[in-house]
């Protein structure tokens, strides 16, 4: 074990009310149905392959990627297709999703089985087969990210145990409950990528995980496990990579273009899962916690579980919830209906009481700065709130780089006039998404006028 | 050159007519001036040596050879009945804000201060620009006589015979006018006993 | 189906803080100063310091109605405004003056600006200078702290060592509170409590502060009485209201710069003005100036700062340089 | 534009001191009393009725090359003409305005309305104009002295108003107080304006086809 070489700049330190920490995970009953969206990565959605009437099996595919970077999607039990349409998510967005009624069997798809192969490339290839993406929290396609951009190396493995967000305890568990599935599968990304060094970076408020990760990879001379200060955003890539390797990824760059690969401990042992059983990603764990959830747990949910579904499995609400998150509070989405679905990505459901969620009304900045010094990119949300509201978000990212905001939420955390700067900061970088849009169909109409 | 000359041509006539508006007010008003001015002049010399009736000014070679450095810029013989009773004297000192002027008469047979007035200054509102009150002023009177060097105490401190209070918060500026008048009173001596006899 | 119409933006939650209790602990951190001024002189202290307190938070409840704006004083800012003008103050100030100073920091310095958070400079210092301006004698006419016999003092410390008037107090009278001074400024172990409450709450960092010290100790050191680096360092910073302005004023969160950097240089910058004012300027105290005028450098500080990105161009070379 | 409509711009919608901020100099020197500010203002108002109505005469005849000399010619020829008369027979006030008489010359008004209204309207709408902007500047003089007189030295055409107790608030009289009184009054006058402006330019706005009532 060593400790973290840098500390992060800025950072805030909310209670991490990790309620769950100590309890076992649970494996769900399966759910009467499930809804998949036929987006759950970054990239284009899927196309669905199944009509109305279709009978599927676990692990079978759904949804067959359309673009280069997406994954596909798989059935997470076996059962008939009920339907196949339109949906409402958080976001405001309608995705096409496929709804499937369990048979209650779970019959999986005789096709599957594990995956022999060990040629880099061809392991890279099953990945994206597998379905996984990156499960903290963005869905970045995990196969995508094997691969390093033209002109960069790898060097580096840094797997992300830091789960630095209050109540979210799955990855806490995977590295308590599993820690051998995290090293077999570090040993398979260091096979798929050529990397030597593998950095495990775990926050110190975590004593177990560590524990249990250094007792797994004693045998293991090129494993470490990085001890790194409780601090939020401690996980966030760039802020992992600086607190365990000490550099820096440069503004508006990949990690990769310091020769790191960054992958959550979830993320990994699901790559061992896939290997050893060939069961693609249809089932996950997710922490069910919050002031209003009678029985906080972890638990083994298949994808595209209904949120109302898992609240009903840990005891339901003893009261109203003011809030429905999916993530964590810091930078979860909310909600606003039981009937959306666990996604791949999701790593935690909340319900919180009024007591826990910020219900303060904005008021004036009084120039504290706290923001300043919160920030771990080391930007001036405040000055950027006053110019995005006079409506000079062009100017917020011009000169005090808006777009390196990594939207964390540190900022409007510490104000205590809980002003809404992080969200003005996603309004602001649309702004200048547009304007930019813009400029671009201007200059691009003036060059057919000539 | 038509061009040229037109505007050149009017705007010259402008300024003849304008002079010659000007000349005629001058002429009209230009006794009335010199008249007053002269009046205030005199009026204020009465003012801090009531007894006189006849102010002759000496020439400046009669008494600038007598003292050196003086901030005195003028200097008046007051007679009354065709005697001569004192001096009265334009100086004009450094204050906190720029000159200060003032207007000192001393009286010839004991070398006290008969009077002092503020002519001009530019001291602080409300501060040093109490130096022109009554009330200050009248500390003056009946101060000083042969040798004697006015010093200036603090308001509220324990005053001599030759000490002069400060005004509060303005001990520069009543510094000022006591330094006129020490500067009064040391020609007054030297013109004294230099035999300028008043 | 059932509908969570709430849903928001992240993050959230919410640290606990909040504009009112930041305030409500700076008023905390300021009351061993106000108990320790009242015990020194007596009833005349405590009348000023509820009329000036009083009278803030009335003007600024006046204004808000007749402008129809929010109500705000209860985020206490007001408060603690009228408590800062009453601390700078002279015991003997008549009560009115100090009604008269804290409507003025309260409307003229902080409400026409557009209230809390947009005043450019500090309301309670504004309103000293101003009072400095219109009662020169009330405002420098002085006493002498409680068990002292004789109640008009003739003069503070600090002119006491410049002008060589008066009793210069020695260390041990300057750290309890037996010279005489404005009402906040003479005890300076309370002075030093509040600031260890503001800095155990983290309601001040101790950047600004420890800047002004440094910069001002330099050229306390510098300009000495005879001649240059003679200066008696420790005299100048126990007396006077440096203490108070290091601790309160140059912390003030509207009226100074964003970065750290930037209070940085703002805290030199007025240490060198204060000493600069007492040293050579016209007056004996020059905090109240000297603030003020760099108060009025803080929006070309938070200008010219524009801090490099986690990641940006200069990090990285600094970084570089380092390994 | 009535000849009512002239006079009242100068003193009210157009008043150049507090809306179209001219002649600051003399209006920020010259107030510390109400007397100084009658005396600035009434010599002020002379000296723009004359030029108006000389200039407006001679709009014709002026070429437009030289109109700048010649107006400063006409202006600083009555300047001195009222500092001639002051001088002889109101010597206290020429005392007290002294240096800021010349000043006048200079005061942008004069030039301003010069150029702006004179060289461009009949004589007798020039002579109202002068008389209305010179009682503009006059009244706003007048308010802001009085107001610098009563706060900062306690008195009004140097009598006392308050008793023994009231210490005025010099700063009022002071330099800053003048920036300061200066302010205030362009903003009450903005904020007096404004609520006129709303009501009159924006009645309260119909509703568009089909929207929310």
């Amino acid at each position: 074990m060593q400790n973290g070489v840098k500390r992060i700049p800025g950072g805030v330190h909310p209670d991490p009310r990790k309620r769950t920490e100590n309890l076992e995970t649970v494996v769900m009953p399966l759910p009467a149905e499930v809804v998949l969206p036929m987006q759950q990565h970054i990239g284009a959605p899927c196309k669905p392959t199944v009509k109305k009437g279709d009978r599927v099996l676990v692990g079978q595919v759904v949804g067959a990627p359309t673009d280069r970077l997406a994954v596909p999607i798989h059935a997470s039990v076996s059962g008939t297709v009920k339907a196949v349409g339109p949906r409402l998510y958080a976001g405001g967005r309608h995705i096409t999703s496929v709804q499937i009624e369990s048979d209650g069997e779970q019959t999986p798809d005789p096709a599957i089985a594990p995956i022999t192969t060990r040629d880099p490339a061809e392991m890279i290839a099953s990945v994206r087969d597998s379905g996984i993406v990156g499960l903290g929290g963005a869905g970045f396609p995990t196969w995508f990210k094997l691969t390093p951009p033209p002109g960069n190396t790898f060097d580096t493995l840094v797997v992300n145990g830091a789960e630095c967000e209050p109540y979210i305890t799955s990855d806490y568990r995977e590295m308590v409950e599993d820690p051998m599935a995290i090293i077999r599968g570090i040993k398979l990304v260091q096979l798929m990528t050529g990397i030597r060094r593998v950095l495990i970076g775990i926050e110190d408020n975590k004593a177990r995980a560590i524990d249990r990760l250094i007792k797994a990879s004693e045998q293991d001379p090129e494993i470490d496990v990085v001890t790194v200060r409780t601090r939020y955003p401690q996980g966030g890539e760039r802020q992992l990579i600086y607190a365990v390797s000490g550099r820096i990824v440069p503004a508006g760059k990949l990690p990769s273009a310091v020769g790191v690969l960054v992958l959550s401990v979830n993320t990994v042992s699901s790559i061992t899962a896939w290997f050893e059983t060939g069961m693609p990603l249809t089932s996950r764990r997710i922490t069910c916690d919050g002031g209003v959830v009678a029985k906080p747990q972890n638990v083994r949910v298949p994808v595209g579980t209904r949120l109302g579904d898992v609240f009903d499995f840990c005891g339901g609400f003893t009261s109203h919830p003011a809030k429905v998150i999916m993530g964590g509070p810091m930078m979860g989405v909310s909600q606003f209906s039981l009937d959306n679905t666990v996604l791949k990505q999701t790593n935690a459901l909340l319900a919180l009481a009024p007591s826990e969620i910020n219900q303060e009304a904005e008021s004036v900045c009084i120039r504290c700065s706290r923001c300043v010094t919160a920030c771990p990119m080391q930007l001036m949300p405040s000055t950027m709130n006053r110019l995005i509201l006079d409506g000079k978000s062009e100017e917020a990212a011009a000169v005090w780089h808006l777009n390196d905001c990594i939207e964390c939420g540190c900022c409007s955390y510490v104000c205590p006039a809980a002003r809404n700067l992080v969200q003005s900061f996603r309004y602001g970088k649309a702004e200048v998404r547009l304007a930019e849009r813009r400029a671009a169909q201007a200059a691009a109409a003036a060059g057919k006028e000539k | 050159m038509r061009e040229q000359l037109r505007p050149t041509i009017v705007l010259l006539l402008i300024c003849l007519a304008m002079t010659f508006c000007l000349a005629l007010v001058n002429g009209a008003t230009v006794d009335v001036i010199a008249a007053r001015q002269a009046a205030d002049a005199s009026a204020k010399r009465l003012e801090v040596m009531p007894q006189a009736d006849e102010f002759t000014e000496l020439e400046s070679a009669e008494w600038q050879s007598l003292v050196s450095d003086s901030p005195v810029t003028a200097v008046y013989q007051a007679k009354a009945d065709g005697a001569a009773v004192g001096y009265v004297y334009d100086v004009t000192v450094d204050g906190y804000g720029g000159a200060v002027s003032l207007i000192i008469a001393v009286q010839a047979d004991d070398l006290t201060l008969s009077g002092v007035r503020v002519l001009s200054h530019q001291e602080t509102a409300g501060l040093g620009a109490k130096i022109v009150e009554k009330d200050f002023l009248d500390r003056f009177a009946g101060k000083g006589g042969p040798t004697t060097v006015l010093n200036v105490i603090r308001s509220g401190g324990a005053a001599g015979p030759d000490s002069i209070e400060a005004i509060a918060s303005a001990t520069i500026s009543s510094r000022a006018v006591v330094n006129a008048a020490n500067a009064a009173l040391k020609l007054s001596e030297a013109l004294v006993n230099g035999g300028v006899t008043p | 189906m059932e509908l969570f119409l709430t849903a928001g933006s992240s993050p959230h939650i919410k640290a606990p803080d909040t504009t009112q209790s930041i305030m409500r602990d700076v008023l905390i951190a300021l009351l061993p100063t106000t108990v320790a001024g009242i015990i020194f002189f007596g009833l005349r202290a405590l009348v000023l310091v509820l009329v000036s307190v009083i009278a803030a938070v009335a003007a600024e409840f006046v204004y808000t109605k007749l402008m129809k704006l929010p109500m705000t004083i209860m985020d206490l800012s007001a408060a603690v405004t009228g408590l800062l003008l009453a601390l700078s103050l002279s015991p003997l100030v008549p009560w009115w003056m100090a009604a008269i100073g804290a409507i003025f920091a309260i409307i003229i310095a902080k409400m026409i600006f557009g209230g809390l958070g947009q005043n450019f400079v500090n309301p309670a210092l504004a309103a000293r200078a101003m009072m400095l301006a219109s009662w020169p004698s009330q405002m420098a006419t002085f006493m002498n702290p409680w068990p002292a016999t004789d109640l008009v003092a003739s003069a503070t410390p600090l002119p006491a060592l410049r002008y060589g008037a008066g009793q210069v107090p020695t260390l041990f009278e300057s750290l309890i509170g037996r010279s005489s001074g404005s009402i906040g400024e003479v005890s300076v172990i309370a002075l030093l409590i509040g600031l260890a409450w503001l800095l155990y709450r983290r309601i001040i960092t101790v950047d600004t502060p420890l800047a002004y010290l440094a910069s001002f100790a330099f050229f306390a050191w510098l300009w000495g009485q005879d001649g240059l680096f003679t200066g008696n360092v420790l005299f100048h910073v126990l007396n006077g209201g440096f203490l108070m302005a290091a601790i309160f004023m140059v912390s003030d969160y509207t009226t100074t710069p964003m970065t750290r950097l930037g209070r940085i240089i703002f805290g030199a910058g007025a240490g060198f003005l204060t000493m600069a004012i007492r040293a050579v300027g016209g007056y004996p105290e020059g905090v109240t100036y000297a603030i003020l005028i760099m108060n009025c450098c803080v929006p070309l500080i938070d200008r010219a700062i524009v801090p490099s990105a986690f990641g940006g161009p200069k990090r990285q070379k600094k970084e570089a340089d380092h390994a | 534009m009535t000849l009512y409509r002239t006079l009242r711009n100068g003193i009210i919608d157009e008043n150049p001191t507090l809306r179209l901020v001219l002649g600051t100099c003399p209006t920020l020197a010259v107030t510390t009393a109400a007397i100084n500010g009658v005396g600035m203002g009434l010599a002020t108002t002379f000296v723009l009725i004359c030029s108006n109505i000389l200039i407006s005469l001679l709009r014709r005849v002026i070429p437009d090359k030289v109109r700048i000399p010649a107006y400063v010619v006409i202006i600083a020829s009555f300047v001195t003409i009222v500092q001639l008369l002051l001088e002889a027979y109101v010597p206290v006030l020429h005392q007290s305005l002294g240096l800021f008489i010349p000043l006048i010359v200079v005061n942008c008004i004069i030039l301003g309305r010069a150029e702006a209204f004179a060289s461009k309207n009949t004589v007798l709408y020039s002579a109202v104009d002068g008389l209305g902007m010179g009682l503009g500047f006059t009244l706003a003089l007048i308010a802001m002295s009085s107001l610098r007189e009563i706060v900062g030295a306690g008195t009004i055409f140097g009598v006392a108003i308050f008793g023994q107790n009231w210490h005025p608030m010099l700063m009022v009289a002071l330099p800053p107080g003048g920036f300061l009184t200066y302010g205030l009054l362009i903003g009450l006058m903005n904020k007096l304006q404004l609520v006129k402006v709303n009501l009159k330019t924006h009645p309260a706005p119909a509703l568009e086809e089909g929207g929310a009532k």
